[in-house]
């Protein structure tokens, strides 16, 4: 057993913190970015070589390791630079590379790994929440191209994207699951239209996509028509490793203590201390399960039993992480969409932690996630 | 053994939740919320006009002379139906200080306006360096000749951008978090010295970050502490009730959602999970509602630690179990849940702001641990302890 | 609203207080108290008049009101007197009562008001847990006698009960609630064993029964033939004002207190502090729902929406408190069926923590008061 | 990054598995348990003949030079396998403070027979009135010419009764809760002035009240505060692991029986929120597993404030953790989990007395908490605070 990173490892740490220190952008993380800002942190990192660092090298990716990725979702939480837009990077990219033809990857990979176009997912509907596979945005064959009709919802990011990638239903006469495919499609399209949603927190991450007889050239069927499914459950499975969230975490402890020791109130309350350890000591489980999942993929095994609770276990603690920063705060935390009274890093608690309950939402409900680890790891 | 309301009482219940439905519906509120003062002027003098305002004061001062039993009912219903007007920045902060503390003439100065809602008066009582601590004071009062000045910061002033007047909460004599030396001075907005900066507030309504630099003011009454205490002891207990009306909302609309949206081919309230998540909802707004009738019972209790003991105990629990009922009113509702556009996330920010307010769980559970050893020390129970 | 005691309340209270006082046992309470204590003891009380506090006075019960009962209730706790066997007095008791012909009234009600005879309750099988219509015991007509085949479980103080009753199967063709007939069976009669089973804290409260060929006269059978579930039903819903066991709670809350100002470690710890009255807060809560559902009895109203809980809360609360006080005592709570180290109070806590698990599996687990909650509180 | 045992590692726990499997049915422990040693002697002998006494002991000392990861392992199978034999007070406990404190000749008279199974020591270091406190010591040590003296009380003696020998931490110089003026002294069971009082102990085992008058005994070493905080941090990780080993058990168990229980004509792991709570158990189990393996990893650190922050979080999540784990396996076990008859009852005693041992989690995140402001201090995190 051995955790130390090896020599070259640490190097490669040291680099990344050096970098990221000097190529840091000049607005802080948040969880709207504009079409402008997130283009340009991007494009930043893409002329590195960093933007794609889950892909292999032959498509412009960094090739790393799972413990160089895990050293530089570390540095980057440490740095406190803004997340990448997933839905490109490590969505549409993977499946492009894993099911796409040579003319898709040609078209769209680099794209994605230089961060001229930017993408959104095309899943939910409004009645199929968690029952994503009830699906039923039509898209029907029409000569060289699909007719896509239907709706999508809780688009993220589709206001500020160039292309966003679907599922849609090809086949409505088999099992629910048959019938589904995946498709690209340049939000330019006619037909399309992009509505707001406004978030608890008030602002604009979520829209509704509506499609309306939206022309698709058949070429932007990725897979085999009615395969979509096979693509909808590789995703799912995709990016075990980053799932939990333990960087963004370990920052958000950081925070918190620093936060503690400004304040006279809170450094010489005892429960203070009590409560933040004990946050620390779930992430310190979470940490480890995270490495131990990490140390499988690095060494080609498939995902452990460990990993499956990571997903539930990541966003309680982040969950949990929001609230507590919320009651710290006290009337520091009550002013909305205004400028911070006291410390401002309470500014945003409160939208952080109402935005926050999606956590437990999105990507599979936390009740879905035990549904599957019903079956799957305990076989009832 | 009564649990029970009065007819009277329950017929002002039912008239303010009508009152609510017919003023105040869910598109109305949401624009309500984005306008700068942040409260509906129309709706504001209408409850003028029906004496809404005057509810909890005396005859003597000119009000319908109900008690805090009423003032709950009241609250409850404005929990329920999101109502954001100024009701508790006016009559239950500023109005009870004034109503407690104020000469018959300072009464009959300020106490009509505020009724017929054409004043409004905001009480500046807290300081963020005192976190929860109802009586710690850094503002200062200096007493020049006939007149007083004042020097400090407010925080969180609710109501503040709509205010006339600011009753504020300053020292004049003692240490920082010492109970006794505060007075309460009552100033115009437009004093000289006086700065504020406007800010929303999470769960609608409008507050103020309030400056004095040497602001001239008049002083209201005498020694003030026990009279602040009170009065955020019973804003505590007006914002639990509200609460419990929000929970409430959330409850009923929940189940209803549940029964309605299908997933995987049935509705979400036949899965036995969400099924027992909705008990314990249940469960939480029941014990909730028995927390309320306790304060109602025990806030006419003439043993003043017997009051403090139960807001606290009520706020306590009603913390914990409005987390509880709000987040699981999202996680039930889903992606819907967590929108603007949806009724839940307005409860879920309302409830969340209740948590805040005058005191989180952990500081109602040590005043209720305190005031339980200084009651066991009075009966001798700690003789051996040192 | 009211709930101040009226004066004869509270002259009523002083009279039950002192007469407590002056009769208390001269053996503390404890959860295995030995068939001459128990007998001791309900005689006591039946000697004053006392022992059937639910019951009309023409059976020789104390007539009391719902608040007369509370109050009495309350006193026992804060006196720190032992229970009454609930089997007897609250429930064949008020059994006989509401389904028993005359004959059986005569015959059974004056044994159990004068504590002459203890009872036990036949109900759990080994296969029927939380499912109880799916009892197997037969009991088959054979002339004046039924013949009782099968075996009960769980049967709390057979070892020293005189009577038994029992739910069985007196007809297996229909739906499993329908055949099942309310039997009263002599403890004494041929082919009934009763076998021990030590429980976690390694006491013995409970045991298994065994009827092989047990002729019971067709003459004890209460109610019907075939309407047992309807009387099962009945007594499921009886007793719930005092289900919740706030009295206990109450008393136990006390002796957190006094255990935690005796300790300098407690008592100089503010978390402990915090820890209690956090404790207490709940408590608090359940008690005024307790009160609420009180008053809808007194004043002859069905039991509402508030007492469907009682039990649940009222169980994870004395859970709560029981393994409360188990991590106050440290290393004195380690000590297992040994005498005390340090507090005497801590000798038992680990063995009250053990058994007290039990409370939120009998009469119903929770989860099966939540789905029978789920159904009837909120129409799910 | 390697988080895999070695193949060596993996046959030394699968050969231990093996030999409880064989010598410690369940009935063969429910035996033992009512015997008044409360083990099993003959197993004990057995076990020292395999020399699994002397796995942690180095080379040198005469024993398999193991380090504390094989040692982890092997308490796992304890666990999980409900073994009672006095392996932590006697290897543990005494043995690494002897190996860590004693002489050269003093270990070559103590060790042979403590790793063979022949001799049984105790330590005694606990005292009521320091609770959980490492180092808190009334109990005295005074030097009279070449030999000392102890008077006072130890608690929680483990397998005291089973003892020939006792280890005492005894203070001879500070006040009562000083880190430093400790010694370690070793006294014969029949010493003058000895009295013990046996108790059985929950969970299994047996220990002892021991008080001291005047009794002569001969010290180990030197300054011994930092070798008992080792010690018992490496006696709470090896807790840690046991717990761990019987949480695994209660989870194959209670998922095993929810397959072939069946309730209203369903196995009870059909029913939705049995389902969750099980797959609550796995992620708890799991996440146990991972702050074990932190554990093993982190103990071989060079900074000593690392290593005891590692045995404070790991027992801090684990004591929460496997209290959740041994309740719902119970509950879901119904009426048969609350008896004597099945082995849940017995796992769930086993962790609750874990839970008590060495500090419950409230002191372990105080520790954590002292210790990581300790190491911000250290790194200017901390300049202005006060």
């Amino acid at each position: 057993m051995n955790l130390e990173f090896s020599a070259e490892e640490k190097a490669f740490q040291q680099e990344v913190r050096e970098w990221l220190r000097a190529n840091k952008p000049d607005f802080p993380p948040s969880l709207t970015h504009s079409r402008e800002q997130t283009l340009a942190w991007e494009q930043t990192l893409a002329s590195k070589g960093w933007l794609a660092t889950g892909w292999p090298k032959q498509y412009g990716g960094t090739g790393w390791t799972a413990t160089q990725r895990y050293i530089w979702d570390t540095e980057c939480a440490l740095a406190n630079v803004p997340g990448v837009n997933p839905f490109g990077v490590s969505m549409c990219g993977p499946v492009i590379m894993a099911f796409g033809n040579d003319e898709q990857k040609a078209e769209h990979l680099p794209h994605i790994v230089n961060a001229t176009r930017l993408w959104c997912q095309g899943y939910s509907e409004p009645g199929s929440g968690s029952d994503l596979a009830s699906l039923k945005t039509r898209a029907e064959r029409d000569g060289d191209d699909y007719i896509v009709n239907g709706q999508k919802i809780w688009t993220t990011s589709a206001h500020i994207a160039d292309w966003i990638f679907c599922l849609v239903r090809t086949d409505a006469s088999g099992r629910k699951q048959e019938g589904i495919s995946f498709l690209l499609i340049d939000m330019k399209t006619p037909g399309i239209e992009v509505r707001e949603i406004r978030s608890i927190d008030g602002a604009h991450h979520l829209n509704e996509v509506f499609f309306k007889d939206v022309r698709v050239p058949a070429k932007n069927l990725v897979g085999e028509e009615g395969k979509g499914w096979t693509i909808a459950k590789f995703l799912l499975g995709h990016e075990r490793t980053t799932i939990a969230g333990v960087p963004l975490c370990q920052a958000q402890i950081e925070e918190l203590k620093v936060l503690r020791d400004a304040d006279p109130n809170l450094r010489n309350d005892p429960k203070v201390d009590e409560d933040i350890a004990a946050l620390e000591v779930d992430l310190l489980a979470l940490e480890y399960t995270n490495l131990r999942a990490l140390e499988r993929a690095e060494s080609g095994k498939p995902p452990g039993p460990e990993s499956s609770g990571l997903k539930i276990k990541g966003t309680e603690l982040q969950q949990a992480l929001a609230e507590y920063k919320v009651e710290m705060g006290a009337y520091a935390s009550l002013p909305w969409q205004a400028e911070a009274i006291g410390e401002a890093a309470y500014a945003q608690a409160t939208a952080a932690y109402n935005i926050g309950r999606a956590s437990t939402i999105y990507g599979g409900t936390n009740e879905i996630q035990k549904n599957v680890l019903a079956k799957f790891a305990l076989g009832l | 053994m009564d649990f029970s309301f009065t007819e009277e009482q329950t017929l002002l219940k039912d008239s303010f939740q009508r009152f609510l439905q017919d003023a105040y519906g869910f598109e109305d509120y949401r624009k309500i919320i984005e306008t700068e003062q942040g409260y509906s002027a129309d709706t504001w003098a209408q409850m003028g006009d029906l004496q809404w305002q005057g509810l909890p004061f005396s005859d003597a001062d000119g009000g319908l002379g109900y008690g805090h039993i009423e003032l709950l009912l009241l609250a409850e219903e404005m929990g329920r139906g999101l109502c954001v007007e100024p009701y508790m920045a006016n009559v239950v902060l500023a109005g009870q200080t004034i109503a407690k503390l104020a000469s018959a003439e300072q009464k009959s100065a300020l106490l009509p306006g505020l009724m017929d809602g054409s004043r409004q008066i905001s009480l500046a009582h807290a300081e963020l360096g005192g976190r929860y601590q109802a009586l710690w004071c850094e503002t200062s009062a200096s007493e020049q000749g006939d007149s007083w000045t004042l020097k400090g910061h407010k925080s969180m002033v609710l109501n503040a951008p709509n205010a006339d007047q600011f009753l504020v909460v300053a020292r004049i004599s003692g240490a920082t978090d010492e109970a006794t030396g505060l007075g309460v001075f009552l100033i115009d907005k437009d004093a000289s010295g006086v700065s504020l900066k406007a800010n929303k507030v999470l769960g609608g309504g409008v507050a103020g970050e309030l400056s004095l630099n040497n602001v001239a003011a008049q002083r209201l009454g005498g020694e003030a502490g026990e009279v602040i205490e009170d009065v955020l002891d019973l804003a505590t207990a007006y914002s639990c009730a509200d609460a419990y009306g929000a929970m409430q909302a959330l409850l009923a609309k929940t189940a209803e959602y549940s029964k309605t949206r299908k997933q995987f081919g049935m509705p979400l309230g036949a899965f036995q999970v969400l099924q027992h998540r909705m008990v314990d909802m249940f469960i939480e707004v029941q014990q909730s509602q028995s927390m309320i009738l306790m304060v109602m019972l025990r806030l006419s209790d003439s043993d003043r630690a017997a009051r403090q003991k139960a807001v606290a105990a009520c706020k306590a629990y009603m913390h914990k179990a409005s987390k509880y009922v709000a987040q699981q009113a999202v996680q039930l509702h889903g992606g819907i849940g967590v929108t603007e556009e949806l009724d839940i996330g307005h409860y879920f920010r309302r409830l969340t702001a209740f948590g805040s307010l005058f005191g989180d769980r952990t500081h109602q559970l040590r005043r209720l641990a305190a005031l339980d050893k200084a009651q066991r020390q009075a009966q001798g129970k700690l003789a051996n302890a040192a």
